[in-house]
């Protein structure tokens, strides 16, 4: 049944909400591998699903990039959970402790369905209630720890939150005065290159920048970043960018496929400012996690590149790059909460050293950043470089030469870390930091990952051949 | 009067450009009010806006829409706005209330720790 | 001819209503004050419901929005009694960026909805809209149902509820009473 | 033509040896014994100076008595192939000049050798000097026989760099190690000069090359002498000119490889390095700065005759140059005190007259030619036998300065009459070598119309023969001036014996007929035998510098004082070598060093790489005040976001407006 | 797996074993590092060796050819959709760059025999930046060219940043990011060579059948060469070259100088001049008078440098100017001279910076002034020293000369698209080069070697152990063996260059009338 993976999602939500009632604190420790047999089983799920098919009188659609997508989510949603392992655990010190466990994975497992169901909407209702259940969520797990900068981060992120679905409501409002109708697929052929049209667009890509912190609309970014638990913010990072990108895909390839083309410019620029300001700011950033924050504002401006041309080449390219991206960084990530988790710190001046405290951990790190700043033998320079392509092939060469420049920037900054690791001496006193079981076992299989991605093909080619079967059945 | 009455029968542009200046007030609000739950508030407006323009829009319907007699898009929409509403403030009214044991303030101006 | 001019003069009346209670929440100094114009403007707008031959709409307009929503934000108001907020004045900087933002979307969007595709739109005929149409529709998993997204509602809506309870409980009580049982 | 005998096919073996003595000498030997490995040199020397003598007799038996001298190629290999029809073969070009230096070289190398043996011994780096002595015979022979212009400029370079390692020998002693460096930087710079004649000359002839029809061309590579030199190609190369400064290409190439000459003869603008050269070994001095190296430039000359001769221009620089040198050091080596440096003063003068001898011949009067060769060959014996007499003489009183000589000939007899008979040769009294080749290139002068270099020519006569007698008088006559020079005593015989070999050779070589073999190629002979209408007036102006010297310099000092005060500024000026070493110190370091090195050393550290930072800055800076947008207040970002979906519906516009229509 | 993947193999599992070596073990680490890098030089000379087999009766066949014949080729599709294999395969130049790159890394291996800080990491991340290398100089496709040109260029700054001296932090970040940049420019190049064929295939011969339009021609080929530049010391890209080579350790700048510069020069002429003939033509004469400013601007700075290091790097920007001068030239004397001013300048400064390092190792400083007299103290060192020093200035019977002189001849000699006289003044120029590099070699060895020992405690250095003694020994004996005898390794390169100059001819339309 096409929906399996969401239905088995749900169910392991439910089942984990019950058990927490009945379980004493040492036994809570059971909560976290059940979601993740949840999250693998709705995997298996995915995996057993073929890639196409309707349900729902059209409500419920799938196809190969929704497939993809529905995989980067289930991906990341496992990595994320055995990342927090560390924090939900009983034994987690008490003032990181994340608690009330339960609630806490029901939520994201919540939050989860609604971005599966996301990718799989061919209709403005279910796309508007499923991005809120993608998103609403989230503001509750920013302010779960409520010490003085969670309640913070979450209001902010609920108020902004809430104007940019405001406004993407009220696009959609106007959308659906000008076709009549709430079928996405219906919509192009009754849409003109009238202005109205044009607002409609301008608001709806509005809404969905926020989701995806495109330049005008990424201000919340760093300081929810920062002031979320770092589990809760490397799944912002990653799945909320990825939820983000699933929609701009459906309302640009669908909705506005006819102008898509004449706009290439406007979204060249946008990507360009977005590039160029999450690289600029990056620079100068002291903390970790709005370093993080920068760097994943930049990332969305190479994404970006992917809708010039309006080629299948190009959705296969960011899907695939949204793969390698949600791999990388939560490799990067998984280094990340270890060293807070341990020490409490999240300034990057105290990472001084930690090549001679844990090699395998600094390199494991390095990796990670060779990987976001796409160097070659890691998966992100395949993935830059066909984003390069595609923009090379639309004809911006200009905006090549802007994205490589971009990506050496982006280069100094990450190598600022690594020098801290590498070059710079441990503080004295400074104690090797204990991985957990789970957070190595993850660490190892998302490094193994963004090595492997980039050197072995057939990932690249099932997607590819993936998005081109996906714009033939967008065509009819 | 009557005349002048029936000349200038509401139509769909006056609709839309009572919904837009509500949306636009909301806005004005959720941009300028100090308290928390003032933002929240014309949030509230803002939504509510939308969701008249949803229903508006299902009674001036697209000549071009198909669909038999329970065209009801619009109205169905407008349900599930008011219901992610409620959703948003409770979400907003607990952030808040955590936010004000811990900071004792609901100035949203006085929230700006989180900087560089 | 006169039956006919009542609802064009209900509608600007409503709207008056309206815009002169959204503009005191809005700039209203006493923030109670202020939720009871919010009162005030949802039930205009169930009024508008009614206005657009939808009555159910406007029923749940005011039993959730009104009843629910807005005694919600009364009873926030409550919880955070502060002396120290009673006038509250934005800064000047803040009033020019907002209202110059506010007023530029109003303009945009003005000028977007004078446009001609709307003006010349006519009433459509109307829908069956009553209760048990509306809510056929939201249990049907056809062509026409919206039983996805209603499904997709209801999660959120429990999702919500956890979270929220979860975040708003007392810290200290939690501590107390988080004993373990069994 | 007889055929060739095993020496002449292969003539390779005469370079071949001594590099193959500097490879095991520097490499091996020189770790198992000194003394061992200044034998080995010497042998290896000896043998080829042997293969040569051999290789003259052969040469000269090829062709029946009267005919001219044959020029042939017998062994080639290409060695640099820089495109189709542009390749670089190294081979053995045989031909009269060729086979006399090949001669000259061994022999004076070898006597050196044996000389040094005695003349080094005790020396630390011992082995190191024979090793480098040896390089630098190597390089020599390679140059003579050179058949292309590239091999030549090859060998140009090694002689240079060997030379710079062997003036540079006492490495500890900062003048020689700053002496060294000059030498090779002037010489390198004049080489830049061959260089760019090579190039220009190689890219026209390699025009011509192509249009010619390739049976013409019988194997023969565009920057080959042979071809360089054919009649047909040099009336092509005429025609050409360069666009440039309307200057024909034959004389800006001849004018261009003359400068390559220039530094290596020391001529006129090129020379302060020849007497700073003398800070190396004497015997060094002896070999390089006498006989061989220096008259590398006129060997070069006299290669590339034809080009000069057909260019006209050409010969005239040469002349003038020539000239002007021979008389500028002559005025200088009356002055200096230094018994090396007067000899390098004289060296450069006889040099001068080599070149004024070839730059009054041509194809008209060919004299000049074969006299200038025959001066060479005679003045690198005497040349040479004068250093190493100066050299024991240095040996015994431990200091160059001739003041701290004097009255020697009682201590040293034998050195005695050997200096003597050089510096008779070289002032050009009858029964010696130096006679025969002066009258030769005066004749030469006198017939072809340059009255003009002819008066220069006999003034210089006398006045050599001045200065000669001057410090011959000084070193040998009078009470020993120091108190070394009391008690010196004779030299071993291991130096006497070469200087011996040298005293009987700079006695007979002028009989040997080398003007006779020597011949321009395609040019009819002058006249042979002694000219009076020349011989009587350079004799009289002999003795009477002779006399002018006994009469100064024989007795006591104080006529020379008052010389002195008379000639006041000129004398002191004459003695400094006109300060043309200071303007040159001066251009380099404070023109070139401090306004071109030092300002481009610093415009790289500060504008090139502050370019680099400041991009870096900008960055950084653009960074900092991007940063500072994040204010905090929510509401902020939440104007932001608004105001940008406004100006995203903007920016569409303005795009699909622009994009649409 | 080929004779060409086996040149890029051999060093990746070098650096895999001497990863799996304890790190303690550092006696060990050098031992692996050396056999790896030993075995590596005995595969190269037997792939010479039937390189040479091979290509020797082709070199008439290719004097017409226009495409570049590759030998030992293999190919295994990677991306199929985008058109990217892993094909590498051995030409001329390839073959020559390779034994190069074999030398150089198995005596820097020798010449860093006493690093002692971490030695596991420096010599894995050594033997992975020559793999980098290898990988570009044996790759023909061009996005595995680009892969592997980055592979090359980021060990260079954990190397410096941690083994480094003075300021290595800011030189090894300098250095990288301006190779990165340089990187940028070639990325934008070569995404439009790939979409202007058609987008379908990365494979350089295909691409090179594609005769791409001019106007297109004319903007890449500036992004491709100045791209490149940045990386052979291109004029105004060159300032990472001396502070980085002054930072660096031994080996690295070994490395770096010897082989990873010539990385610019040969990428600017496998795919600057080899696929865009018309652009190069157009920009031929604007990069030969920007190259000759390159050559005497290195020289001139050269003289007044009091760091060995920096006066080491300020003539390898001259040198490389020689490089990037030959291929401006575009006639086959100038291509051949610029692919053995590759060689040649590899081995020279390869030798430098070796002895420099042992030098420093002993008086542990490079400031000039502060030494002298050093030739009575070592003089292995000394004599290697001016071996080198005299090759840098072009003595002949050194590789030095050889390059030189092609070099000079095909800038003179000029081509039909840049108008003769130009050309010709340039080189004159150019050639005035080999009087300032004899002044500050002079200058610089004198006040070091020659002269009295002006630091008593000077007096007890020893001079070369043995393995200092076969590193400068190899080095040494190639430049005389290049030298003396360049007809091997002139017909390897000439062979692979005719192609480039054919295809010069075929599309070029002559400007000046010209031979």
């Amino acid at each position: 049944m096409l929906m399996l993976p969401e239905l088995i999602v749900v169910a392991t939500g439910f089942l984990l909400l019950v058990l927490d009632l009945f379980l004493t604190d040492k036994q809570r420790d059971l909560l976290v591998p059940l979601a993740l047999a949840g999250i693998a089983g709705a995997l298996a799920a995915l995996v057993a699903t073929p890639d196409h098919g309707v349900l729902l009188g059209g409500r419920f659609a799938m196809d190969p990039l929704a497939w993809w997508f529905k995989l980067t989510f289930l991906v990341a949603a496992f990595l994320t959970v055995a990342l927090t392992a560390g924090l939900l655990e009983n034994a987690a010190p008490e003032v990181r402790k994340l608690h009330s466990p339960g609630e806490f994975l029901t939520i994201l497992l919540f939050n989860l369905c609604g971005m599966l169901l996301l990718a799989s909407t061919r209709d403005l209702i279910t796309l508007y209630v499923a991005l809120e259940l993608a998103t609403i969520p989230l503001f509750l797990l920013a302010a779960w720890r409520r010490d003085a900068l969670g309640g913070e981060a979450g209001l902010k992120y609920m108020v902004i939150g809430a104007l940019a679905s405001a406004l993407l409501l009220y696009g959609f409002g106007v959308l659906y005065g000008l076709t009549g109708t709430m079928q996405l697929d219906a919509m192009p052929a009754l849409l003109h290159a009238d202005r109205v049209t044009l607002f409609a667009g301008a608001l709806v890509v509005a809404g969905v920048g926020f989701k995806l912190t495109l330049v005008p609309f990424h201000m919340w970014a760093p300081e929810i970043y920062q002031g979320a638990p770092p589990p809760v913010t490397a799944w912002l990072s990653v799945a909320s960018k990825s939820a983000g990108l699933a929609v701009l895909m459906l309302v640009l390839f669908h909705v506005f496929r006819p102008f898509l083309h004449d706009a290439g410019f406007a979204i060249a620029l946008l990507a360009t400012a977005t590039m160029t300001l999450g690289n600029l700011v990056a620079i100068v950033q002291r903390n970790i996690l709005r370093f993080m924050a920068f760097s994943a504002i930049s990332q969305a401006g190479y994404l970006l590149l992917g809708f010039l041309g309006g080629g299948s080449v190009g959705a296969a390219a960011m899907v695939f790059y949204l793969l390698v991206y949600a791999v990388t960084n939560l490799s990067v990530f998984a280094v990340i909460i270890l060293h807070n988790q341990q020490t409490g710190s999240t300034q990057i001046t105290d990472y001084r050293g930690l090549s001679r405290l844990n090699p395998l951990l600094a390199l494991a790190m390095m990796l990670g950043l060779f990987g976001l700043a796409g160097i070659p033998p890691l998966s992100g320079f395949v993935g830059k470089f066909l984003l390069f392509s595609v923009t090379a092939q639309a004809g911006y060469h200009w905006l090549v030469g802007v994205a490589a420049v971009n990506s050496t920037i982006s280069l100094y900054y990450y190598l600022r870390i690594v020098r801290q690791m590498y070059i710079e001496a441990p503080a004295d006193g400074a104690v090797p930091l204990k991985p957990g079981a789970m957070l190595s076992a993850a660490l190892l299989a998302t490094t193994a990952a963004s090595m492997l991605l980039g050197v072995v093909p057939t990932v690249y080619e099932a997607v590819r051949t993936g998005a081109a079967v996906w714009l033939q059945t967008l065509g009819q | 009067m009557a005349e002048f009455l029936a000349g200038c029968t509401p139509t769909l542009t006056h609709w839309l450009i009572l919904t837009s200046a509500l949306f636009s007030i909301g806005l004005y609000g959720m941009l300028t009010r100090r308290n928390a739950v003032g933002v929240l508030m014309s949030l509230e407006l803002c939504l509510n806006a939308a969701a008249v323009n949803f229903v508006l829009f299902n009674r001036y319907l697209a000549p071009t829409a198909q669909g038999g007699a329970e065209r009801l898009d619009g109205a169905v929409m407008t349900i599930f706005v008011i219901a992610v509403a409620a959703a948003e403030v409770v979400v907003g009214m607990a952030i808040f209330v955590a936010m004000y044991a811990e900071r004792r303030t609901v100035d949203v101006t006085r929230l700006d720790a989180l900087k560089d | 001819m006169l039956a006919s001019a009542i609802p064009t003069l209900i509608f600007y009346l409503l709207a008056a209503i309206s815009l002169t209670l959204a503009w005191s929440v809005v700039t209203g100094r006493r923030i109670l004050r202020a939720a009871v114009s919010l009162m005030g403007v949802l039930g205009a707008s169930a009024g508008l419901y009614l206005l657009l031959d939808s009555p159910f709409l406007a029923g749940v307009q005011v039993l959730v929005y009104v009843g629910g929503i807005v005694v919600l934000l009364v009873f926030a108001v409550m919880l955070t009694r502060t002396t120290e907020l009673l006038e509250d004045h934005p800064t000047r900087l803040r009033q020019i960026v907002g209202s110059a933002v506010a007023t530029g979307f109003f303009l945009l969007s003005y000028f977007m909805m004078t446009s001609d595709v709307f003006a010349s739109r006519t009433l459509s005929a109307l829908p069956k809209n009553d209760v048990a149409a509306i809510g056929r529709a939201l249990l049907d998993t056809g062509e026409h149902g919206y039983a996805l997204p209603f499904e997709v509602v209801s999660l959120l809506l429990l999702a919500a509820m956890i979270g929220g309870i979860v975040i708003a409980r007392k810290p200290t009580a939690l501590a107390k009473s988080e004993v373990p049982h069994g | 033509m007889a055929p060739l005998s095993f020496i002449l096919t292969h003539a390779w073996l005469i370079p071949a040896i001594p590099l193959l003595s500097f490879l095991l000498v520097g490499l091996v030997l020189r770790n198992v014994s000194q003394r061992l490995a200044g034998a080995f040199g010497t042998l290896a020397v000896a043998t080829s100076a042997g293969l040569s003598w051999l290789l003259a007799w052969d040469f000269l038996h090829l062709v029946p008595h009267g005919q001219p001298l044959p020029s042939l190629v017998p062994w080639s290999l290409e060695w640099l192939h820089f495109q189709d029809n542009f390749a670089i073969h190294i081979g053995t070009l045989l031909d009269p000049i060729s086979v006399m230096l090949l001669v000259v070289v061994t022999t004076v190398s070898t006597l050196v050798h044996i000389y040094s043996t005695g003349y080094m011994h005790g020396e630390p780096g011992y082995a190191r000097y024979f090793a480098f002595l040896n390089l630098f015979t190597f390089s020599m022979l390679g140059l003579v026989l050179a058949p292309n212009l590239v091999q030549m400029y090859v060998c140009w370079e090694l002689v240079g760099a060997s030379s710079f390692f062997l003036i540079g020998f006492y490495f500890e002693k900062p003048s020689a190690v700053s002496a060294s460096k000059k030498a090779f930087i002037v010489t390198r710079f004049a080489d830049l000069g061959f260089l760019l004649g090579i190039l220009v000359i190689g890219f026209y002839a390699f025009q011509i090359y192509g249009g010619m029809k390739p049976e013409l061309l019988n194997g023969q590579q565009p920057l080959d002498f042979a071809f360089l030199t054919r009649p047909d190609v040099l009336a092509s190369l005429a025609g050409l000119d360069v666009h440039f400064l309307g200057v024909g290409v034959l004389t800006l190439s001849a004018v261009l490889i003359y400068t390559g000459g220039a530094g290596k003869s020391a001529m006129f603008p090129l020379h302060i390095w020849l007497p700073d050269a003398m800070e190396g070994p004497t015997p060094v001095s002896a070999l390089i700065h006498a006989a061989t190296m220096v008259v590398a430039g006129v060997y070069l000359v006299a290669r590339c005759f034809p080009i000069f001769a057909t260019s006209g221009e050409a010969l005239t620089v040469v002349m003038c140059i020539g000239a002007f040198t021979s008389l500028f050091a002559a005025v200088i080596g009356c002055t200096q005190d230094d018994i090396k440096r007067v000899l390098a003063f004289s060296t450069l003068s006889q040099l001068g007259y080599m070149m004024f001898a070839l730059g009054v011949a041509s194809f008209a009067h060919p004299l000049g030619y074969s006299a200038s060769m025959f001066h060479l060959f005679t003045h690198a014996f005497f040349k040479a036998l004068l250093f190493l007499g100066a050299g024991s003489v240095i040996h015994a009183v431990h200091s160059n300065d001739i003041w701290h000589m004097g009255g020697l000939r009682k201590h040293m007899p034998f050195t005695h009459g050997l200096f003597l008979i050089a510096t008779l040769a070289i002032a050009g009294i009858y029964p010696l070598a130096g006679f025969f080749s002066k009258d030769e290139i005066l004749a030469a002068a006198l017939h072809s119309g340059h009255t003009v270099v002819f008066g220069v020519g006999l003034l210089v006569a006398g006045m050599t023969a001045f200065y000669m007698f001057r410090i011959y008088f000084v070193t040998f006559w009078g009470e020993p001036k120091s108190e070394h020079a009391h008690h010196a005593h004779e030299s071993p015989w291991i130096m006497l014996a070469p200087m011996a070999f040298l005293g009987v050779l700079s006695a007979v070589a002028g009989f040997i007929p080398i003007p006779e073999w020597v011949q321009l190629p395609g040019a009819p002979v002058e006249h042979e035998g002694i000219d009076l209408a020349v011989a009587i007036p350079s004799t009289i102006l002999a003795l009477c510098g002779i006399g002018l010297a006994w009469l100064l310099y024989g007795g006591s000092r104080e006529r020379v004082d008052a010389l002195v005060l008379k000639l006041g500024g000129f004398y002191t000026a004459a003695r400094n070598k006109f300060y043309f070493d200071e303007l040159y110190l001066f251009v380099t370091h404070s023109v070139i060093f401090r306004f071109v090195a030092q300002p481009i050393a610093w415009f790289d550290r500060n504008i090139v790489d502050g370019a680099v930072n400041l991009s870096g800055w900008f960055t950084r800076t653009a960074g900092l005040l991007l940063g500072k947008l994040q204010t905090g207040q929510v509401q902020t970002y939440a104007s932001w976001l608004v105001s940008g979906a406004i100006a995203v519906v903007v920016v569409l516009w303005g795009v699909l407006k622009s994009g649409g229509n | 797996m080929g004779l060409a993947s086996w040149l890029i193999l051999l060093p990746f599992l070098t650096t895999l074993a001497v990863i799996a070596v304890p790190a303690r073990r550092s006696d060990l680490i050098r031992w692996v590092a050396l056999v790896g890098t030993g075995a590596h030089l005995i595969l190269t000379a037997c792939t010479t060796y039937q390189f040479w087999q091979l290509a020797s009766p082709d070199i008439l066949a290719a004097k017409t050819a226009t495409l570049t014949k590759l030998y030992f080729v293999e190919r295994i599709p990677w991306f199929k959709s985008l058109g990217v294999d892993y094909l590498v395969g051995i030409d001329g130049i390839t073959m020559s760059m390779v034994i190069l790159t074999s030398i150089i890394i198995f005596t820097g291996v020798l010449a860093s025999w006493n690093v002692v800080n971490r030695t596991k990491e420096f010599f894995a991340l050594l033997l992975l930046l020559v793999t980098g290398v290898f990988g570009v100089f044996l790759s023909f496709d061009l996005f595995l060219f680009f892969m592997f040109y980055e592979v090359a260029v980021l060990p260079m700054y954990l190397l410096i940043g941690v083994w480094g001296t003075g300021p290595k932090e800011y030189s090894a970040m300098k250095l990288t990011l301006m190779l990165m940049v340089g990187s940028a420019f070639i990325l934008v190049g070569m995404l439009a060579l790939y979409h202007y064929a058609g987008g379908t295939t990365f494979d350089l011969t295909q691409l090179a059948q594609y005769h791409y339009p001019v106007e297109m021609q004319r903007w890449v080929f500036p992004l491709i060469f100045i791209g490149f530049g940045v990386l052979g010391a291109l004029y105004p890209f060159h300032t990472w070259s001396p502070d980085g080579h002054a930072s660096a350790p031994t080996a690295v700048s070994m490395l770096h100088a010897g082989v990873l510069m010539k990385l610019g020069g040969y990428g600017a002429l496998r795919i600057g001049v080899y696929l865009l003939p018309e652009g190069a033509q157009y920009w031929g004469l604007f990069f030969m008078a920007l190259t000759t400013v390159n050559i005497l601007y290195g020289a001139f700075g050269a003289i007044k440098q009091t760091d060995l290091k920096y006066f080491t790097a300020y003539s390898s920007v001259s040198h490389c100017g020689f490089v990037l001068f030959g291929v401006a030239s575009l006639n086959l004397m100038g291509l051949k001279g610029a692919v053995l001013q590759m060689f040649s300048h590899g081995v020279m400064t390869g030798l430098f910076f070796a002895l420099i390092g042992m030098v420093y190792g002993r008086t542990h400083t490079r400031i000039i002034p502060d030494m002298g007299g050093l030739a009575k103290v070592m003089p292995w060192l000394a004599v290697c020293f001016y071996i080198a020093g005299m090759a840098s200035l072009g003595l002949p019977g050194f590789a030095g000369f050889v390059a030189e002189s092609h070099v000079f001849l095909g800038g003179f000699f000029g081509n039909e698209w840049s108008d003769p006289l130009l050309t010709r003044t340039l080189t004159v120029l150019a050639t005035l080069s080999i009087v300032v590099t004899a002044v500050y070699v002079l200058r610089g060895l004198a006040k070091v070697f020659q002269g009295p020992i002006t630091d008593h405690h000077f007096d007890e250095l020893t001079d070369a152990t043995l393995t200092e003694r076969l590193s400068t020994g190899i080095l040494v004996l190639t430049l005389a063996v290049v030298g003396l005898a360049p007809g091997l390794l002139i017909d390897l390169i000439e062979s692979a260059l005719l192609p480039f100059v054919n295809r010069l001819h075929a599309t070029g339309l002559a400007v000046a009338g010209h031979v």
